[in-house]
């Protein structure tokens, strides 16, 4: 863990409305670790389908004052477990459509072992600990919540090993 | 004082498709409850809907002051309690 | 394999001296595919130190005539064991310098397992099948050849099971 | 006629390391070798240079007409063989 980190209220792990851009984000975390060798970077986005029907509008509700510090501990966890030189995570809320990018899982490290890993680690344990529900609406005006995966539920098992 | 009135009870909120079935986001109850379990015992006392939403919830995610619970978790004055479905971000 | 494939010789295979945009590559890998969820993306960059010197020019030479087959090959390779949208990888040659990216390796899918697996699939294989060679010049003026390293080979092993 | 005379030949190309140790990019050689191995045995005899280099290496990485091959690879009239170290790429 560098010095950057304790600069200001977690600025590794950002909860926003507004879209990101890679490179400046990528750019951006790279700031000042000339000793970084391999970046993996996640980028979730939004489908068009989902269980077979079309969806017109996803909308992310979330727990404000729970999700930032649940994030954050996923991301110091990523850190103890691999060698990491930076981490980085957005997740967006509120109205998305099919497309869109929602979440940003960004990491930096010496080699790319470690990068691969970490990012898979976060994505998987922010799927399943991350206090976020998508509601999505259909074309037809009908509006649900999205069910969650139990595939998601047996990824984060894996990493307990 | 309203820290004082705080202090005396617990903060329960109610996320997603549980706050659109119970019709309520949140609500403050007298911090009478030693565990998480003891609450919801309390809360189905209201009804079918309540039971079937959180008591008999084989899914039910709780968070106590922002993190992950469990029907165990101890409670106390002023904390604030969360119940929501299996979450679905990412 | 969708049509874009076939659109121009190897347009998901690029061997090329310019810098590129992570954000510009991405959107363009992701244009017409409406069902992609996830794009894991892979960066690698030159860094200022190996084995323990400070490195101040990094020299890449290739095998022009095979080079592209080569990563071609790693690329349809990764969409047989994989179902996977599209994917994309970029290797830089001639001269850099500390903290330039050197390959980018990016890949979309419906879900985030299989762009995982994929890229970092497609760097271990490109790290010993793709025939690139490195040349790195010290502060104090030395010129030498970067080693192979034994992890390299392992990570590929990995893969055969 | 160009393409007659390259018919009857091999490309040979050195790559990184090897082309400076050998001190050449490339050459070409008759076609009278029926493997990678048979010709590796042919220019290990031009002296001790080329034997380390090439025949001696365990490390060395062959490639014919631009595929990754082994000295068991049979060669043919028109041929591209490369020699080259540990690729060190990404």
């Amino acid at each position: 863990m560098n010095h950057r980190e304790h600069q200001s209220e977690l600025p590794f792990v950002k909860v926003q409305q507004a879209d990101f851009d890679l490179t400046a984000e990528i750019t951006q975390l790279r700031q000042g670790h000339k000793n970084i060798g391999a970046v993996v970077s996640f980028v979730g986005t939004v489908r068009d389908i989902n269980e077979g029907d079309d969806v017109s509008i996803l909308e992310l509700e979330h727990y404000p004052n729970m999700t930032e510090k649940a994030l954050e501990k996923i991301r110091l966890e990523a850190h103890q477990r691999w060698s990491l030189e930076a981490s980085l995570i957005i997740h967006r809320i509120g109205k998305l459509h099919p497309t869109d990018q929602i979440v940003l899982v960004a990491v930096a490290s010496q080699h790319r072992e470690s990068a691969f890993h970490a990012a898979h680690f976060i994505m998987d344990f922010l799927k399943t600990n991350a206090p976020f529900w998508k509601k999505e609406t259909l074309p037809n005006g009908e509006v649900r919540w999205v069910d969650s995966r139990v595939s998601d539920a047996e990824a984060k098992q894996r990493w307990d090993i | 004082m309203d820290n004082v009135l705080a202090d005396n009870r617990i903060h329960i909120l109610y996320f997603a498709s549980f706050r659109e079935q119970l019709g309520q986001a949140e609500e403050c109850l007298p911090a009478s409850y030693d565990t998480v379990s003891e609450l919801l015992s309390e809360l189905a006392v209201r009804g079918e809907n309540w039971k079937t939403v959180l008591f008999d919830n084989k899914n039910l995610q709780i968070a106590v002051n922002h993190d992950i619970a469990s029907r165990e978790t101890c409670l106390k004055s002023g904390d604030e309690v969360a119940f929501f479905p299996p979450v679905t971000g990412g």
